[in-house]
């Protein structure tokens, strides 16, 4: 059972250190990974912040994907 | 006569069908091409490992050079058709492609230290890429540098149809530039070379890219729109309110006689 | 509404239905009217409804986002130059370089539209002769204006288009620019403008922009 | 024709009047001359190699500077606004506007630029390669310049948006003219990037013309 683990273990760190060029591989996917996250996470809050003032402003049913039935229905029985 | 102009309400339907799918496909693809790019792969007998960084420096390169595309046929359609949610599509493209292009250069600059002993090269590619950056950035500034955001967006199209024009012109001149001064990279890297099981990641993760573009660019897009709807309202809003008290000014001065 | 009674056949510009759209809201909807030769339009409404745009719209330097303008039936928006070259508009602004004297600035403006010779009448019309060789850098913003409107003197056109033309003007101008408008009018020319100072424009159509406002709901499906 | 000319001469007499863009663009570029044996050393062979560079350089950026003001003027006092609704195609006007921003600026700059070339020690073969490729660069650069400078009227920091519009898109004009003076300093042919500049004036006179009217509208329906 040892073996294998060292050999495994060995495997996995001689791939993690890709013979001397860790550092450049695992940093630009670091960078790549985290930038594209961070951008979708900006276009994510600016939708919602948007969104959001919008409601206010006109607070009549908005189309909202998925919640746009239940809120007319609302809506239809205050009324 | 007003539902002339673009309906939102159709994009948003169409944006709903589309967003999980392409959210789907683009964690598939990543997942595959990441497997692929790192696991599965063989090093390069040149570069060794470090040809895995060209896994997500070329796609990000491909993404920069179509996004701009993108963002030049919007800007067409824009102009041409005077199709509102034209000039959206526009200011929701502009920064992802902006972002891709940083991530080709910065890829491109980590990829150079090993193979070329320095952060950054004057490589035809690398600059064109560096140039490409700038005209981005000038269709951001110029989209917000204006009080009505339709106007922004009117002159923003028109560069990014003149800098569409000059994008070819500005590769053959630095291609040319850099066969005057560096009469080979050192490193002939040829497209076709590329064996086939490097061209399976590759092809992967571009694909993960487009899928992700199309995700973010909806989301993107249902903000502008949501944007601009705004905008609409607070001034008809502030119209209303002074014909109202227009209305309620005369009504007083009926009232008074 | 305006009620284009006038016959058809000598109807010279026409307004169909024109809708404007700017800065993202719908600022007038449905403007139809019409005026033919010798007519006058007067565009009322308080600030900001939008007269400053129609005149625009009307003098082809923004396109509405509906409706037509025609000119004995022929649009104006499909031979921009043939219509530039039979409307004269007078904005908010003077054009009038400080570094060039009167004339020169006159004198520039007729020969674009390709004749020189009406200048110095034009001048004399407005009693500026005699600030002719004046660098405009030492005009008032009254004489200024003056030269503005001279300017639409030297080149006789069939329609003006005027935005407040006599603000800053003293009485005496006044009185002597509604002479000039109404000779033009006699001579078969047409005026539309808007004002804020009376102005005497004998049976001038009203043309209220106030009633072409667009209901609150029309803006719901606007984006 | 005559509306062309008429054009070409006010702005001549506007800016004889004035006397100053002339001046100030070739100040501009003697200085940036001025600035470069006082950072680099005054070695000849080291200023020779390095000539053709900076004379462009300085040139494209005091072109740049000065096309700013091409609309501007215009735009604040409502003259723009005329122009664009005359009885003669815009693209007539933005012609000769460009024309007179090239004679008032882009002329002294090809004037002044053998002078400075003497200054800087570049071989005397290289003069014939910077005045031709200066004659048929500084044209380029008013055309495209007057796009930016369409653009840029009535945004907020005008002048630093112009820089970040129009540089990127000057870039081939610079590649070209100085391959062109660096080809002549080593003796070397330099006819094909001098060709090469000269298709691209002719090739991107039209389209920037063109941009640059639409360019005009636009603002005029802002």
């Amino acid at each position: 059972m040892q073996i294998e683990d060292k050999i495994s273990m060995h495997a996995f760190m001689e791939f993690i250190e890709m013979n001397g060029h860790a550092a450049f591989i695992w940093s630009s996917y670091g960078i790549v990974i985290f930038v594209l996250i961070w951008l979708f996470i900006v276009g994510v809050q600016f939708q919602t912040k948007s969104e959001t003032k919008l409601s206010q402003l006109n607070p009549r049913p908005r189309h909202r994907s998925g919640v746009r039935s239940e809120r007319k229905t609302g809506k239809q029985n205050e009324a | 006569m007003l539902n002339r102009f673009a309906n939102p309400i159709r994009f948003l339907r169409l944006a709903d069908q589309i967003q999980p799918w392409a959210a789907i496909l683009t964690l598939v693809l990543f997942a595959a091409g990441l497997y692929f790019a790192l696991f599965n792969s063989p090093p390069d007998y040149q570069q060794g490992e470090t040809v895995r960084i060209m896994y997500i420096h070329v796609p990000s390169a491909w993404m920069a050079l179509f996004c701009y595309t993108l963002l030049a046929i919007t800007s067409g359609v824009a102009m041409i058709w005077k199709h509102p949610l034209a000039n959206l599509a526009g200011r929701a493209t502009a920064p992802i492609g902006a972002t891709f292009t940083f991530l080709a250069l910065i890829t491109g600059s980590i990829w150079g230290k090993p193979m070329w002993g320095t952060w950054w090269v004057w490589d035809a590619r690398l600059t064109s890429m560096f140039i490409l950056f700038f005209l981005y950035l000038g269709y951001i500034a110029l989209q917000d540098a204006f009080d009505n955001a339709e106007g922004g967006s009117k002159a923003a199209a028109i560069l990014a149809l003149v800098g569409f024009i000059n994008v070819p012109i500005i590769k053959f001149s630095v291609d040319w530039w850099n066969t005057l001064h560096q009469p080979a990279s050192v490193i002939k890297f040829s497209g076709p070379a590329i064996h086939s099981t490097m061209l399976t990641p590759l092809l992967l993760t571009a694909l993960a890219f487009k899928g992700y573009y199309v995700w973010l660019f909806l989301i993107n897009m249902r903000g502008e729109i949501a944007e601009a709807r705004c905008r609409a309202l607070q001034v008809s809003q502030i119209q209303n309110a002074q014909v109202a008290k227009v209305a309620t000014s005369d009504a007083r001065d009926a009232h008074a006689d | 509404m305006v009620t284009s009674s006038s016959d058809r056949e000598n109807v010279y510009f026409a307004s169909d239905q024109v809708a404007c759209f700017r800065g993202g809201r719908t600022v007038f909807v449905g403007v139809t009217f019409s005026i033919n030769s010798g007519g006058a339009v007067l565009v009322k409404g308080p600030n900001g409804i939008g007269k400053s745009t129609m005149l625009r719209i009307l003098a082809g330097l923004m396109r509405p986002i509906y409706g037509t303008l025609k000119w004995h039936d022929h649009k104006t928006h499909v031979e921009p130059e043939i219509h530039f070259k039979r409307i004269h508009y007078v904005g908010h602004h003077d054009p009038v370089k400080p570094a060039l004297t009167v004339i020169e600035n006159v004198s520039f403006w007729a020969s674009l539209h390709g004749t020189r010779d009406h200048v110095q009448s034009a001048l004399e019309e407005f009693d500026i002769a005699h600030l002719a060789d004046v660098p405009a850098r030492f005009l008032s913003a009254g004489q200024k204006r003056k030269v503005n409107l001279t300017r639409i003197l030297t080149a006789p056109t069939r329609l003006w288009l005027l935005d407040e033309p006599t603000t800053g003007l003293d009485a005496a101008t006044v009185a002597k620019f509604e002479q000039c408008m109404a000779a033009h009018r006699n001579s078969g020319g047409m005026i539309i403008l808007s004002t804020h100072t009376p102005l005497d424009l004998p049976e001038a159509q009203v043309l209220n922009l106030s009633d072409y406002q667009p209901e609150a709901a029309a803006h719901d499906n606007l984006y | 024709m005559t509306t062309f000319i008429e054009i070409v001469r006010r702005d001549l007499r506007l800016s004889m009047r004035h006397g100053m863009d002339t001046i100030m663009v070739v100040m501009f570029f003697v200085l940036v001359i001025l600035l470069l044996p006082l950072g680099v050393g005054p070695e000849p062979t080291v200023l020779a190699r390095i000539s053709g560079g900076m004379i462009w350089v300085s040139a494209l950026l005091a072109s740049m500077l000065s096309v700013e003001r091409l609309f501007q003027t215009d735009y604040e006092d409502g003259s723009l606004e005329l122009l664009v609704i005359q009885p003669f195609m815009l693209e007539l006007t933005v012609t000769a506007k460009v024309i007179s921003h090239w004679l008032i600026t882009g002329l002294p700059l090809l004037i002044i630029a053998p002078l400075l070339a003497g200054m800087l020690h570049t071989g005397k073969d290289g003069f014939a390669a910077l005045l031709l490729t200066l004659a048929v660069g500084t044209p380029l650069l008013s055309l495209i310049g007057s796009i930016g400078a369409a653009l840029i009227l009535g945004a907020r920091q005008g002048s630093i948006l112009l820089s970040l519009l129009v540089l990127p898109l000057y870039i081939p004009i610079l590649i070209f003219g100085v391959s062109a003076v660096d080809a002549a300093i080593h003796g070397l042919p330099w006819r094909l990037p001098v060709l090469i500049l000269g298709s691209l004036l002719i090739g991107l006179a039209p389209f920037s013309v063109w941009a640059t009217a639409a360019a005009l509208r636009e603002t005029m329906r802002r």
